[in-house]
């Protein structure tokens, strides 16, 4: 079995994420609603974890995807770490919008 | 290595004294191990070995870097007891943060994989994100933390982008093998934009303009000691690691050979100036003390920032100078620590009148205060003499007579804390003298003083 | 030598010790010993000037002495160093002389006075720099007691400490004198450059071995040592200060402002004569100063009521008369002239103190009259000496002031119409001072009436001894027979006496300058003896009469040209420029912060707008370094 | 140039591609613009299953499996537990300032052209791809490597979770108020 | 035995001073400032026999800055100045209470050694941090124990701070330049530099910045009356009796050898800034209603002078700017003093409200009168040696410049009388005004002693500092 990019192409695989990425950093700036801007990061991730899984069959070679392990587990961590920041923000706030947070500021 | 084995273990050792019920003996144990820690990683300085598949590249670099973190997280361990007296059933979870934040930060040093430096980093943000909004009844504090949250992994994410161009254009995450690649001709884009993306990852961490906004907010935000943390340990790790990830890459060179060195530079320039330029000029207009020095540090981040247009020399001056912030941040951090621990802002009209209450107190946060104002025999002075001497040499005049103004502008807010403190009369009484404190902000002056009377004493190590 | 130094020492210093005394132990010593040492101290110095006078009169040779190095310049070197010879021992004569006499007089005229003994001090220092000035062996020694003497002017002027006035017209002597000065020092420097020495002796050689010299160059150098001299002996345009400084005790009017310190300006140019007589473009000038500022002088003199002020602006005039002479290189005229007009001048200012004295301080001749049967010592020398001042035949005047008249008329003709004119104004004006004040009746109130009488036998004596000098002065310098011409010769280069020789012109001019003082005195006699017209109250003084009595109001002119505007200068400066530099120095600051203030707004605290400048710094960056090109 | 797939003669594992790529990209913009988070949630895990499949084109099959456990399996059920926690639903998403949406449009524009515009700039990968036949990644290889290369990057991740777990454990414990 | 026994003393009393406590400290700096005195005139007998004092050591390696001090004459002839100023400085203040009187007297004690520093300073940058150093203890000076309203008092010093250093970082800058061509910073390397004629242009600008403001030279001096004004009498006279002439004796030690193409070619122009320093502050002084303020602008005009001396490039003009310096550097110590002995009577630095001095207080009016005389150069006092030298000089640029220049001599004799006038002179003053105390009259004697004596001789000072000048100028002639 042959190199699967030689029928798709790495550059298409490079424009899809890059696209994907910057859909996430599109919601990011899109959205006020915390929890959608954490899923908006979890894209941005994830798409460059699909580049990672591309360049790793690019280069015929298994630290990329090694390398995404590592990445999923610092996006759970991320996404505990900021649920939780979040679940105290809304306990003490009664919103997840962030437009409500600009106390500080000036 | 033997390094970041031991703080790992020491960290773990906080959580297990928790567990064992010896909640006293923590901060003193730590403190200890922590200066083991330092001992150990002393030895190791000089030797220039990778470990683990090149995982851990310990150098000259590293080691001293490394031990500069461990310097500041004793010192910031010690902070501790006083600032956590409250929350006594909190205190391991506190210090083991720290000590992982550590971690992170050696990691960052010493990375010889791509790996190595994402874990760090992200060891050392998240480690943050938690300090940050530690205080979960004050709303602040949680907005700071959901703001460098929020931010943080934005940037992350553009950091992890930028290794996966590296990556794609190296086949490699070993930073040996990167840097061999990396001198050849025939070189895919994907490589200097990866690194872009990941130099653009670390500029928000160490708060240069235009990703700095987060950095007052957060600094205001934060509890107090994590300001502390995050304007000297945190900023000078993040700078190390910028520092060594250009120098060790080849990047430099592989611009040269792709002839875009000219405009790297000239960002840099850009990217030095604003930062001086915005962090000073907002700075001004501050009331509130952790804000007026988040601007500071936005500045000389912006100061630091220059080495990076003579990567080859600069090492030690990197080192020099971000010692000399650190130490003169950390004096100045525990002055307002102690000046702040019961109000509930930080604002300069608390430090009215110290001059008079607590003399020695004030004195020392004068001192700091000059040291970052780079007035002599402050090591302030120092570090800023070398670096402009260093940034001369490299050519870059205009920038270090920029940087000069700035250090003009800089006096002005330095000396209305100053100012506050001697010539307005004190509007409290402020009783105790907590050990710790004193401590603390007496050695790191002492120590700061001692690095501007024998500068060679750090300049050398990385010369 | 040794001796030779030492003596010149005590010379120099005795009064200087006296002053000491006096400052440090006056007060518990009580006012007639202080005034005694102060006395002693300057007959010790007259009588080792005889000394000295007697000597040189005998060698003929002049005595050098070099104390110690002073100031160190690159081509010039300068050392405090005296130089006696006939010139300065000449000066030092009636310096001390005179100086001696005053003191003597001040004894009594001071008595009363609480400070006497700071008088007495102040005197002695005077004194100690008159000699400094005088014996300077350079320039700069001389400037020394240049100075010096305007110091103890500014001081004795303001003696009476109290009165405001009086201060400003310290303060304003002694600036006017300082604007001379700075002339005075410009001069010195460019003597310096050129002939790389101050010193006069040094000097004299150079000029006269230097070839090629810069003649411009010296006129220049000429011209600021005259601005000097018009400074210290009151010539248009510096010459206000003078009446003004009437403002001190009588004493110091008759000793600085008459007799002394306002002729070190002749005293320089004659020292001086060597480098004056190679500029004879400003030797032109001095000569229409001298000319113009003696007849202005005597002009406003004609209708002057207060009677220092009157002897004032004669004493302004005569100098005027003597730089006459200097402009045309009659030097030894001028001395001369310097010489018998000490004399008089002195013995009228002390007399006038006398009337003063006597009258409690009244100075107004309009409240004055009949003093003659009161007060006949007084009025005897002061007639004496007006007559000698009027240039009556025979009196000491006559003889100098002829040599005057008699060179300019040699020189230039307009200035001896000028000086003739100036000095028919002085015979009337000094009569119409005695005619006021010693006949008719006592215009003054009663009680002062009752109280007058002649002063003691302290006031009197000078005013006899410089009576007699008055009078019998002019034997020094006999037309055709001057002892003082040949003892003076080796000061001069050229032999300036080709008028020894007396004419049928000579005479002829003796006759009309005899002529003119007589008439002078008859107007006088006519106006105020025979129609015994009276001076008009200060109000009623109307038209030329009001102009001349304002002296030309050139007081208030110089404070609408100079004053006003620096001050007016100042106040601009200050409330202007000075808040004007400050302000932009403050500007900068307030710049930045408020830069500062507005950039607060950006850091809204929105994360939005956070990511976006994140998002689009990144763009920036990515697309400079990867699109630019 | 760009590698353009020929549609007509498209592959099966171009289609595959291409058909993937479309829900990738379609849900994540809808779970952008859902005004529900619990439908942005659904829409994102259609696009973390979109991705697996990505995933398994590539021959990624254990990763595929991770993928979908750590994503859809925690991470999606952490939100998913957040937002039923919060109890939120659409009213509660606040107005969106206009100037806000047009500076999210804007940057997402401007960082697509600028990425895109350097992609397409740069060198064309000539050539094949080419491919060494050995086995790189099956679970096999990459336990191998994970734990032998990346032993100490495997043992500092943990380091990580623990930190992000007393992190977690931190910001949500309540104290005991002893005073 | 070498010269940083000086520093050494004055480091360690302030430190004593610091730790013997209030009541002492005032006792314990004089006696340590008189100990540095002694150990001056003991170290100047050592030079004067030929020994060399100087000393030179490694300091840092790179860049390379060693810690060097080289005392020649000018060196010594400064040093002299500063500490035979200082105990005069600190004697002067016994008659005043200080809160914190610790503190005050070590500030005093290390402004001293700081300044001490920068005149023996032979390495670039030891001098540049000397130079930098001195500022900080007078800004505390003049912030703590300064008096009118701290609102203003604030704003002037953190203005006179800011824009001090603003000057000296540039100065920094030229010094990192330099040292790039030259490799080191010691002051014979630098001195053999051969700069291009921009470059020297643009070391000289930035030099002459920072020294301008030091100075200070119009029109860079805005922050010195209201500095002057609002700082206690003590840092009055050591900003204006010792700072200023760090400045000057800068602009002679470093800025003209350094760029000595720049300073011939633009020589007139720096010349005409200082005299026109001496017109601006003479007139500006006319019209003070402040006693100290008006002894600023003096001060401004005096320097003025002095600077258009230094910048003449000529023997004379150095030589004289140095006794200029010296001298300036006692009068106005002495004439601040002054003001201040009037304050602790009156308790008003308003010119308008004395006056009536003289009457009650005669002794003290003398005294005074002989300052306001030195001030005003009159012959016979040290002043006028060192204005004629430096007019002089003058005159052999230009005679205009010595006839601008000497408008000193008149408008300096304008307002110091006038001044004199008003504050000593007239009626009887409603308050009472005691005359000098012992101590008062101690320290004004001894700077009136010192002012006449080497007016009348000041052979000692002058061989002490020709040779020295001599080899400066040889550098800066040497191309």
């Amino acid at each position: 079995m042959g190199n699967i990019l030689n029928q798709i192409g790495i550059e298409n695989y490079i424009f899809l994420c890059v696209v994907l990425f910057c859909i996430g950093i599109f919601g990011v700036l899109y959205r006020r609603n915390a929890i959608i801007v954490f899923m908006s990061i979890e894209i941005m991730l994830n798409a460059v974890n699909l580049l990672f899984v591309a360049f790793s069959t690019y280069h015929q070679d298994a630290q990329g995807q090694v390398f995404v392990f590592f990445s999923m587990a610092v996006a759970a961590a991320e996404v505990a770490v900021g649920l939780a920041i979040l679940v105290s923000i809304f306990r003490n706030l009664g919103s997840i919008s962030i437009d409500n947070l600009k106390n500080l500021k000036g | 290595m033997n390094t970041l084995i031991a703080i790992t273990g020491l960290g773990i050792f906080c959580l297990l004294f928790e567990i064992l019920n010896l909640r006293k003996g923590i901060i003193p144990f730590t403190i200890l191990g922590l200066l083991g820690v330092l001992a150990l990683n002393f030895s190791e300085f000089g030797s220039t070995e990778s470990y683990y598949n090149n995982m851990i590249a310990v150098s000259k670099f590293s080691t001293t870097f490394s031990s500069l973190f461990i310097v500041l997280t004793i010192f910031l361990v010690a902070l501790s007891h006083n600032f956590y007296e409250n929350h006594p059933t909190k205190i391991s979870d506190f210090v083991a943060i720290k000590i992982f934040l550590l971690a992170g930060g050696v990691a960052m040093v010493s990375f010889g994989n791509f790996a190595m430096f994402f874990l760090g980093i992200e060891i050392l943000s998240i480690s943050l994100y938690v300090l940050a909004a530690s205080e979960r009844l004050n709303l602040k504090s949680n907005e700071a933390g959901m703001k460098y949250f929020l931010m943080g992994s934005f940037a992350s994410g553009i950091i992890l982008f930028g290794i996966c161009l590296i990556y794609g254009a190296m086949g490699s995450f070993d930073i040996v093998e990167i840097s061999e690649y990396s001198l050849s001709a025939e070189l895919p884009i994907w490589f200097p934009i990866g690194m872009i993306l990941v130099v653009i990852g670390m500029l928000f961490k160490v708060a240069a303009v235009p990703f700095h906004f987060w950095a007052p907010d957060v600094y205001e935000g934060s509890p107090a000691l994590t300001t502390a943390l995050m304007s000297t340990l945190a900023k000078v790790v993040a700078i190390a690691t910028l520092y060594k990830l250009i120098s060790a890459l080849n990047f430099i060179p592989s611009l040269e050979n792709q002839d875009h060195l000219a405009t790297f530079e000239n960002i840099i320039v850009i990217i030095s100036i604003a930062s001086m330029t915005v962090g000073n000029i907002m700075a001004l207009r501050q009331v509130n003390v952790k804000r007026m020095l988040a601007f500071s540090g936005i500045s000389h981040a912006g100061f630091m920032l220059m080495t990076l247009l003579s990567i080859s020399t600069s090492a030690g001056v990197l080192l020099y100078y971000t010692s000399a912030y650190a130490l003169a941040g950390i004096a100045a951090f525990s002055v307002v620590l102690y000046v702040c621990k019961n109000q509930d802002n930080e604002d300069i009209t608390n430090f009215h009148g110290l001059g008079k209450t607590n003399p020695l107190l004030a004195a020392i946060l004068t001192g700091s205060l000059l040291s970052m104002a780079g007035i002599p025999i402050f090591s302030g002075f120092f570090a800023k003499l070398f670096l402009f001497n260093q940034t001369i040499e490299a050519g870059f005049l205009i920038l270090v007579i920029v940087a000069v103004i700035n250090s003009i502008i800089s006096v002005g807010y330095y000396f209305k804390l100053i100012l506050a403190m001697y010539s307005k009369e004190p509007n409290q009484e402020r009783t105790g003298k907590p050990f710790l404190i004193y401590g603390v902000a007496i050695i790191s002056m002492t120590l700061n003083i001692v690095l501007g009377l024998f500068p060679s004493l750090v300049l050398d190590l990385l010369n | 030598m040794e001796m030779d130094t030492n003596l010149a020492l005590v010379l120099v210093l005795a009064p200087f010790l006296g002053f000491l005394i006096n400052v440090f132990f006056g007060k518990s010593l009580g006012r007639t010993v202080s005034g005694i040492i102060g006395t002693a101290a300057v007959v010790v110095s007259f009588l080792v000037t005889i000394f000295f006078f007697n000597q040189i009169t005998l060698t003929g040779k002049a005595i050098q002495i070099t104390l110690f190095d002073w100031i160190q310049i690159s081509n010039l070197k300068i050392n405090l160093g005296f130089l006696l010879d006939q010139l300065s021992l000449l000066w030092l004569l009636f310096v001390t002389g005179i100086g001696s006499l005053i003191h003597l007089y001040s004894i009594s005229y001071m008595h009363d006075d609480e400070n006497m003994h700071k008088f007495f001090s102040y005197l002695n220092l005077f004194v100690f720099f008159m000699i400094t000035l005088v014996i300077g062996s350079n320039l700069l020694v001389l400037f020394i007691g240049w100075e010096g003497v305007g110091l103890c002017s500014y001081l004795l002027i303001g003696f009476w400490y109290k009165n405001q006035d009086y201060n400003d017209a310290a303060k304003k002597a002694f600036i006017m004198n300082r604007i001379g000065d700075l002339g005075l020092l410009i001069g010195m420097f460019i003597l310096g450059s050129m002939f790389s020495t101050l010193d006069y002796a040094t000097l004299k050689t150079a000029i006269a071995g230097a070839a090629n010299l810069n003649i411009p160059l010296l006129s220049l150098a000429a011209l600021c040592l005259f601005i000097g001299a018009c400074g210290k002996s009151a010539q248009i345009p510096l010459y206000t200060w003078l009446p003004d400084a009437m403002a001190g005790p009588t004493p110091v009017s008759a000793l600085i402002h008459a007799a002394t310190m306002v002729t070190a300006g002749i005293f320089m140019v004659t020292r001086l004569n060597f480098v004056f007589d190679l500029a004879p473009d400003v030797q032109t000038i001095i000569a229409i100063v001298g000319g113009i500022t003696s007849l202005v002088a005597a002009t406003i003199g004609l209708v002057q009521t207060d009677i220092k002020k009157v002897l004032a602006y004669s004493t302004v005039s005569q100098l005027g008369l003597m730089f006459l002479a200097l402009g045309f290189g009659a030097y030894e005229v001028a001395v001369f002239h310097v010489i018998t007009h000490a004399f008089f001048k002195a013995c009228l200012f002390l007399g006038s103190g006398s009337v003063i004295h006597g009258l409690h301080g009244e100075q107004d001749m309009r409240k004055m009259g009949g003093l003659r049967s009161a007060m006949p010592i007084t009025f005897w020398t002061m007639l004496v000496s007006s007559l000698a001042i009027s240039g009556v035949p025979f009196f000491s005047g006559f003889f100098s002031k002829d040599e005057i008249l008699l060179t300019a008329f040699h020189h230039n003709k307009a200035l001896y119409v000028i000086g003739s004119i100036a000095s028919i104004m002085t015979a009337f004006y000094m009569f119409r001072l005695m005619f006021l004040t010693f006949f008719k009746d006592f215009r003054g109130t009663e009680e002062q009436k009752h109280h007058l009488h002649e002063s003691d036998g302290l006031i009197t004596f000078p005013l006899m001894i410089l009576a007699l000098l008055a009078t019998f002065g002019g034997v020094i310098s006999l037309p055709g027979n001057s002892w003082l011409n040949e003892y003076l010769a080796p000061l001069f280069t050229k032999v300036a006496g080709e008028e020894h020789h007396l004419g049928t012109t000579e005479y002829i001019l003796m006759g009309v300058a005899v002529l003119g003082g007589l008439l002078g005195i008859l107007i006088a006699y006519i106006k105020y003896f025979k129609q015994d017209n009276v001076p008009e109250s200060d109000e009623n003084i109307t038209g030329l009469a009001k102009v001349l009595y304002n002296k030309y109001y050139v007081d208030e002119a110089y404070d609408v040209i100079f004053v006003a505007p620096v001050n007016a200068l100042s106040k601009f400066f200050r409330d202007y420029i000075e808040t004007g530099l400050s302000a932009l120095v403050f500007g900068l600051g307030k710049v930045t912060n408020e830069l500062g203030f507005q950039g607060k707004k950006l850091q809204s605290g929105s994360i939005g707008l956070y990511l976006f400048a994140f998002v689009l710094g990144l763009c920036a960056i990515v697309s400079y370094i990867f699109l630019a090109q | 140039m760009i590698h353009i797939p020929d549609f007509a003669h498209a592959t099966t594992v171009q289609i595959i591609f291409c058909f993937l790529a479309f829900i990738t990209v379609a849900t994540a913009f809808l779970t952008i613009f859902s005004r529900n988070p619990i439908h942005s949630a659904i829409y994102l895990v259609i696009c973390f299953f979109s991705i697996a499949g990505h995933y398994l084109l590539l021959n990624a099959q254990f990763l595929a499996v991770v993928h979908i456990i750590v994503y859809s399996g925690a991470i999606m059920i952490l939100f998913l537990f957040t937002i039923m926690l919060m109890n939120l639903n659409e009213q509660r998403d606040v107005h969106r300032p206009r100037i806000t949406r047009l500076g999210a449009i804007v940057s997402f524009c401007l960082i697509c052209i600028v990425l895109i515009a350097i992609f397409i700039n740069s060198k064309p990968i000539v050539g094949e791809y080419d491919s060494t036949g050995e086995d790189f990644q099956s679970i096999k290889v990459l336990g191998k490597i994970l734990l032998n290369e990346y032993m100490v990057p495997f043992e500092f991740a943990s380091i990580l979770l623990l930190v992000a777990m007393i992190g977690t454990v931190l910001l949500s414990k309540k104290e005991k108020l002893n005073k | 035995m070498n010269v940083s026994l000086i520093l050494i003393i004055l480091l360690i009393g302030a430190f004593a001073t610091y730790l013997v406590g209030d009541k002492l400290a005032s006792k314990v700096a004089l006696f340590f400032s008189l100990a540095a005195l002694g150990c001056s005139v003991v170290l100047t007998n050592h030079f004067l026999a030929g020994e060399s004092i100087s000393l030179i050591n490694a300091w840092i390696t790179q860049p390379k800055i060693s810690f060097a001090l080289n005392a020649d004459g000018l060196a010594i002839a400064m040093l002299l100045l500063t500490v035979a100023l200082t105990p005069i400085i600190i004697f002067s203040s016994f008659g005043n209470e200080y809160k914190n009187a610790k503190g005050f007297y070590a500030l005093i004690l290390f402004m001293a050694f700081a300044m001490t520093g920068t005149f023996l300073a032979a390495d670039g940058l030891l001098y540049y941090i000397f130079w930098e150093l001195a500022l900080i203890p007078i800004y505390f000076i003049a912030l703590i124990w300064g008096n009118g309203d701290s609102e203003e008092r604030r704003k002037a010093v953190v203005k006179f701070f800011i824009y001090t250093l603003a000057g000296s970082l540039f100065m920094l800058v030229a010094f990192i330049y330099l040292y790039q061509k030259a490799g080191s910073f010691l002051i014979e390397d630098l001195y053999k530099l051969n700069l291009s004629a921009c470059e020297q242009l643009w070391i000289f600008l930035a030099f002459f910045l920072a020294y301008a403001i030091k100075i200070p030279i119009i029109p860079f001096h805005t922050w010195q009356a209201n500095v002057y004004q609002k700082a206690p009498t003590v840092g009055t006279m050591l900003l204006s009796g010792i700072m200023l002439k760090m400045g000057l004796y800068s602009v002679i030690r470093w800025q003209l050898p350094l760029a000595p193409l720049a300073a011939k070619e633009y020589m007139n122009i720096f010349i005409a800034l200082g005299i026109a320093g001496v017109i601006y502050g003479s007139i500006v002084a006319l019209r003070q209603k402040d006693l100290k303020k008006l002894l600023a602008y003096s001060s401004l005009a005096h320097v003025g002078l002095i600077a258009a001396g230094t910048y003449t490039l000529t023997i004379d003009g150095l030589r004289g700017a140095v006794l200029q310096m010296i001298a300036h550097g006692f009068v106005v110590v002495g004439l601040f003093f002054a003001a201040e002995v009037i304050f602790r009577r009156f308790e008003t630095r308003n010119i308008s409200e004395m006056g009536g001095i003289r009457i009650q207080s005669p002794k003290f009016t003398s005294m005074f009168l002989i300052l306001v005389l030195a001030s005003v150069a009159l012959p016979s006092t040290f002043n006028f040696v060192g204005e004629f030298t430096v007019l002089y000089s003058l005159s052999q640029i230009n005679v205009w410049f010595a006839v601008l220049g000497g408008t000193t001599i008149i408008l300096g004799a304008y307002y110091m009388l006038k001044m004199f006038q008003h504050v000593m002179l007239g009626d009887k003053n409603a308050k009472t005004f005691a005359d000098v105390t012992i101590n008062e009259g101690i320290s004004l004697v001894v700077i009136i002693a010192v002012l006449i004596f080497f007016g009348f001789y000041p052979k000692p000072i002058t061989d002490l500092i020709t040779p020295s000048l001599e080899t400066i100028l040889n550098v800066i002639n040497k191309n």
